[in-house]
């Protein structure tokens, strides 16, 4: 987590000075989610997520080169540096490429689950998707298509309040997203999504019930965007005060706090811990800025595949 | 060699497609139980079991989109769109995600799927249910479009598509379901994507045809005698060049005919494409037989002007061999629009 | 209702002797619902409607001779024959272009809402559409988008068990339909279908409620389709004995029984009528039958209206 | 006169119109509280409340379908999408829907709608959100589409597009938002739908362009100097086929620059028109510059390099007077892709 709130501190004062092209989209305040997600998945299950995808990308196991590469424009980059920030994947991590398009990973979740599920394989897929797009046709379809063929999918709809610059209740008659799941007959289960544990529970056991063949669940992380929604964005459409208080709820304080606690980390060792990440991003930052642009004819590369 | 309907030629070709690969599976609204609403999965259920055969809900977008899903983690779907105009509610799913998946993943996340949905006029099913609106899909790199006119065709290139590395979207006259015709059938009756075929031979004139003008054209090639060579091209979208300039280095002539409006038809790229690459070897104006840029009426004889007809291809055909001019439409003849 | 009945029965017969070109859909066994729909609503009410729509066509006054000519394609049907079966319209009884994708007439619904609410206006758009198009994203779209914008629109699930050949457990995790009103937090009510009085009041009361400003409601109708899905489909998916269970209930039967019961007519009254249906039913028949079909110069008429 | 970006002039537009016609409204995602995403609805929350300017849910279908509905009832309502490509999830309401309604109503209910667009690349957004599109409209009989090139059409067009009794799409080339130029406001600044600009005179060639490639042409036309002649097409459907013709008819050369790729481009349409009704008075192939085949990429020189830069139309532009011939695209020249 501490990784990557950090990348998108690089992130945000890489794409302010004019070194990355375009847009991005930090998800500072939602890293507990991509991290709990990770670690409740096996290699060989498959996600699906959004432009908002930095923090899944690295909690799942792409490099920070590879990311960051990809998000300069880079020839190293995951895609060759053709895809930009919106468009991160790698499937040996079991990221699909990232959708630009709101709401559609839904669908694309549910049918790599329906390949598991017609070939009898034990794997599950994740779609992590905004609460602005529970509002749109695709998550509609997509959940009764997995309750009525029951496919391993676990739908994670990251609440973080905002859809662009429009609050949730200017769009959505309803703040509780997981009581959609009711449309479908199937679990609907809101969780902290600022607590690592408490978050970690509920997917396992959503993962847990998609491999068992007992079918799909949505669940509903309440989480809140620190940053803005892209670019330049101030943000200055929130209340007063809304940022601030839910800043008190910190995903790295509360798991810092958690692992003192715990005894599972000293401060000493975080404090290791968040040095080493730091030198390393420098570093990467550093290799990263100087890599090659890709040539004109990469361009012309994977448009299609060769036919048999 | 047997003879059978279109509509039997495609299900013949699923389930060859299935016996060869257990990674191909259909889905659609009511494919399965029903055996297609143009009962062109007869026999698949029962063959292939309801994992690998499913009705969907009407939700275009959702199994469109499951397709892509399934494809992405190594099966072949095929997904069925009743009516070509209901992919205006999943467009997205063929168009911006499956056909860039590849291009977004430095070639190791791939989309071998096929998309087929029936088109046209003809069967009376009125404004929102006959259009061919090939032009959804043509502007799309990463994405294949062929369009069968018979049996063989129909299996054949059902065959290669399912074949296909990449997303393919055939487009299937709905009016030639029931016709019937010669299909080979296992490897040897693949066609591939890509190419043409010349249907007919003649020297006078290059008639390039697609779906239900294949056989419109030829049956008014017919009634003009010798000269009209007719093309098929088969495949939309990588389109054949090289039979199509070859045809037209011989006759120095080229009429494209279309089923639909000439605003926006696919026909307006064949003409440009081949004059400019083939500008000397012209010898008269190339144009385009398409229907008027009306929505598709419902009314029988309505319909039945709608759409190119023989006589009136036999018309232009005629009136351009032997003045070397473009023709007037009917509906510019008979003086009832521009 | 029973002129609705015999309509269909006539169109049946048409169109298996080829006097009709095409397709259609019948709502035999639907039409206490279209006729409860129109009794509840004013003429300056506005419909959306589906392909299965000679029902509420009728039910809101269109002519027979209007409605049939346009089914067997002539000059003089309400769109001059260039609609056909399932694009039926009458402005003049609040008839919207009947529509042949399923879904689409619910956003236009609630934006037709959407003027009347804009121009402070108290009419009411009302749209009713199958068990099938619930599950269509532009369902999700529409009612979460009148909801927020507690626009005046009732929707009205017509839910009659199937939609083309699929039962709806095949397609469907639940079966009340009503209850996806929770994901927009706005009323879902049942009711039986086949009963007059009790849809009216179920009706009334979503109408009355729109028409007060207090926002969309989704009714469910319980009914079945007594005939295939189209053209020559015999519905030979029904489970045994399905069809004679709701035929037990079928809604002319219900309502000849009230009708009876409350004095409204009597025996004689209700043959009577019959009899001036059918007659009248045979003689628009034949007029229709022997009028010219449009010119083929009609088939540019209406394609774009002329620029100021 | 004023100058102003181009975003401004659309707001301009709209508070213009919305000041002398109480029915239009605007909705779309941030348009009302945000004054839309490229700020082009600024100040208009304020001066019109919060009925007219709506922010809408993510639900392209639901709130394009809502305009569509409200335009049946007499409002004229303007729909924003916010990149072109999510139209790939509403198309069905634009053009299935509010394109045939006059059609199936006999002319009793009318859509005069607009929906707004912002298309094409050059600022990075990648794949997914830097195409043009157009050919998802171009052949729907009933729906009309306009693309401007700076504050005076963007201006002109979307007033013409709001009095327009028809569903009427503007497809607006966001790298232009930013762009400043002088603009006519009121009634005279009004730019009728169907009529193209000869935006500079020439005698050697007609180029024809549109949206973000007519002043990309136009430097390439400067540099080579007179002779070249450029069109801004400006609507696309229905095109200024007179104005198109009689430039040709003086120039005897037709070039069209477009900014995607090749495949299924609108300029096919132009060529082949062009081509069928003014083949003698060609006096060399006309062709078509356009993007190679392949999706938008990322990176920022490749996609600079994607779209027909000014120095690339130079140079098929010289090549092609000097030679009489088509020159070859930059990909074929520097032999990187066929
Ligand atoms: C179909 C579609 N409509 C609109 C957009 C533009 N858009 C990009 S992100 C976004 C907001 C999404 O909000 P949410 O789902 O809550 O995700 P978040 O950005 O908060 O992670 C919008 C409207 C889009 N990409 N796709
Ligand atoms: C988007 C779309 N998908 C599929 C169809 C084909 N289709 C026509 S009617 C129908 C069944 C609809 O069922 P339901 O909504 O229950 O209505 P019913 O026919 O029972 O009145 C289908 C699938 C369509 N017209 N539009
Ligand atoms: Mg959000
Ligand atoms: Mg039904």
């Amino acid at each position: 987590m501490y990784e990557i709130r950090r990348f998108e501190d690089r992130v945000n004062e890489l794409f302010a000075r004019g070194a990355i092209h375009g847009t991005t989209h930090l998800c500072a305040g939602q890293e507990a989610l991509d991290v709990s997600l990770a670690l409740e998945l096996r290699p060989t299950d498959t996600v699906s997520a959004t432009y908002r995808g930095h923090g899944i990308a690295l909690a799942l196991g792409m490099t920070v080169h590879s990311v960051l590469a990809e998000i300069m424009g880079k020839a190293a980059g995951c895609t060759g540096g053709v895809g930009g920030s919106m468009h991160l994947s790698d499937p040996d991590v079991g990221l699909l490429p990232t959708f630009a398009i709101v709401g559609a990973g839904l669908p694309v979740a549910a049918g790599a689950a329906l390949a598991f599920q017609t070939r009898g394989e034990d794997r599950v897929a994740v779609c992590v998707f905004g609460d602005g797009a529970a509002n749109i046709g695709a998550f509609h379809e997509a959940l009764n298509l997995a309750a009525v063929w029951k496919l391993p999918v676990v739908f994670v709809c990251d609440n973080n309040v905002y859809a662009e610059y429009s609050r949730i209740d200017v769009t959505t008659p309803l703040s509780d997203l997981y009581r959609r799941a009711g449309s479908y007959d199937i679990p609907g289960v809101p969780v902290d999504g600022m607590d690592v544990a408490a978050t970690r529970a509920v997917l396992a056991e959503a993962v847990a019930r998609a491999r068992a063949g007992a079918g799909p669940t949505l669940v509903e992380a309440k989480t809140y965007r620190f940053a803005g929604h892209s670019r330049a964005d101030q943000a200055t459409y929130r209340p007063a005060g809304e940022l601030e208080r839910w800043r008190e709820r910190d995903p790295l304080t509360l798991a810092r706090v958690e692992l003192l606690a715990t005894g599972a980390a000293t401060a000493d060792d975080l404090t290791a811990l968040e040095k080493a990440v730091r030198e390393d991003l420098d570093a990467v930052t550093d290799t990263v800025a100087a890599l090659p642009d890709p040539e004109p004819a990469t361009m012309f590369h994977n448009v299609r595949g060769a036919t048999a | 060699m047997a003879r059978m309907r279109v509509r039997q030629a495609i299900a013949a070709a699923l389930a060859d497609a299935m016996r060869e690969d257990g990674s191909v599976m259909l889905f659609g609204e009511d494919v399965a139980a029903a055996e297609g609403p143009f009962k062109t999965s007869e026999g698949l259920l029962a063959e292939f079991g309801p994992l690998r055969v499913r009705d969907t809900p009407i939700s275009e977008m959702g199994f469109v989109g499951a397709a892509v899903g399934a494809a992405t983690m190594g099966m072949r779907p095929v997904a069925e769109i009743m009516f070509m105009e209901f992919l205006g509610v999943a467009l997205d799913q063929l168009v911006t995600e499956a056909a860039t998946f590849r291009y977004l993943s430095n070639g190791r996340v791939t989309v071998p799927l096929v998309v087929r949905a029936s088109t046209g006029s003809g069967l009376g099913f009125g404004t929102q249910h006959s259009q061919t609106l090939e032009n959804w899909l043509t502007a799309t790199p990463g994405l294949k479009v062929a369009v069968p006119s018979d049996a063989q065709t129909a299996y054949g290139l059902l065959r290669a598509a399912i074949r296909d590395p990449d997303p393919v979207a055939i487009l299937e006259p709905r009016v030639l379901y029931a016709e019937r015709g010669d299909c080979v059938t296992g490897d040897e009756g693949i066609v591939p994507l890509g190419t043409a075929r010349v249907v007919r031979r003649g020297d006078a004139v290059t008639v390039v045809a697609l779906g239900q003008t294949v056989r419109t054209a030829l049956g008014a090639a017919e009634r003009l005698g010798t000269g009209v060579e007719v093309v098929d091209l088969s495949t939309l979208v990588p389109w054949d060049r090289a039979t199509v300039l070859a045809s037209v280095a011989r006759t120095g002539r080229l009429v494209v005919v279309e089923e639909a409006p000439a605003s926006g038809g696919w026909g307006s790229e064949i003409v440009a494409a081949v004059t400019s690459a083939a500008f000397r070897a012209l010898q008269a104006p190339p144009f385009r037989i398409t229907a008027p840029d009306v929505p598709v009426p419902y009314n029988k004889g309505l319909e039945a002007r709608f759409s190119p007809s023989a006589d009136e291809i036999e018309y232009q055909l005629r009136a351009y061999l032997e003045t070397g001019e473009v023709p007037d439409p009917w509906w510019r003849r008979e003086g009832v629009a521009a």
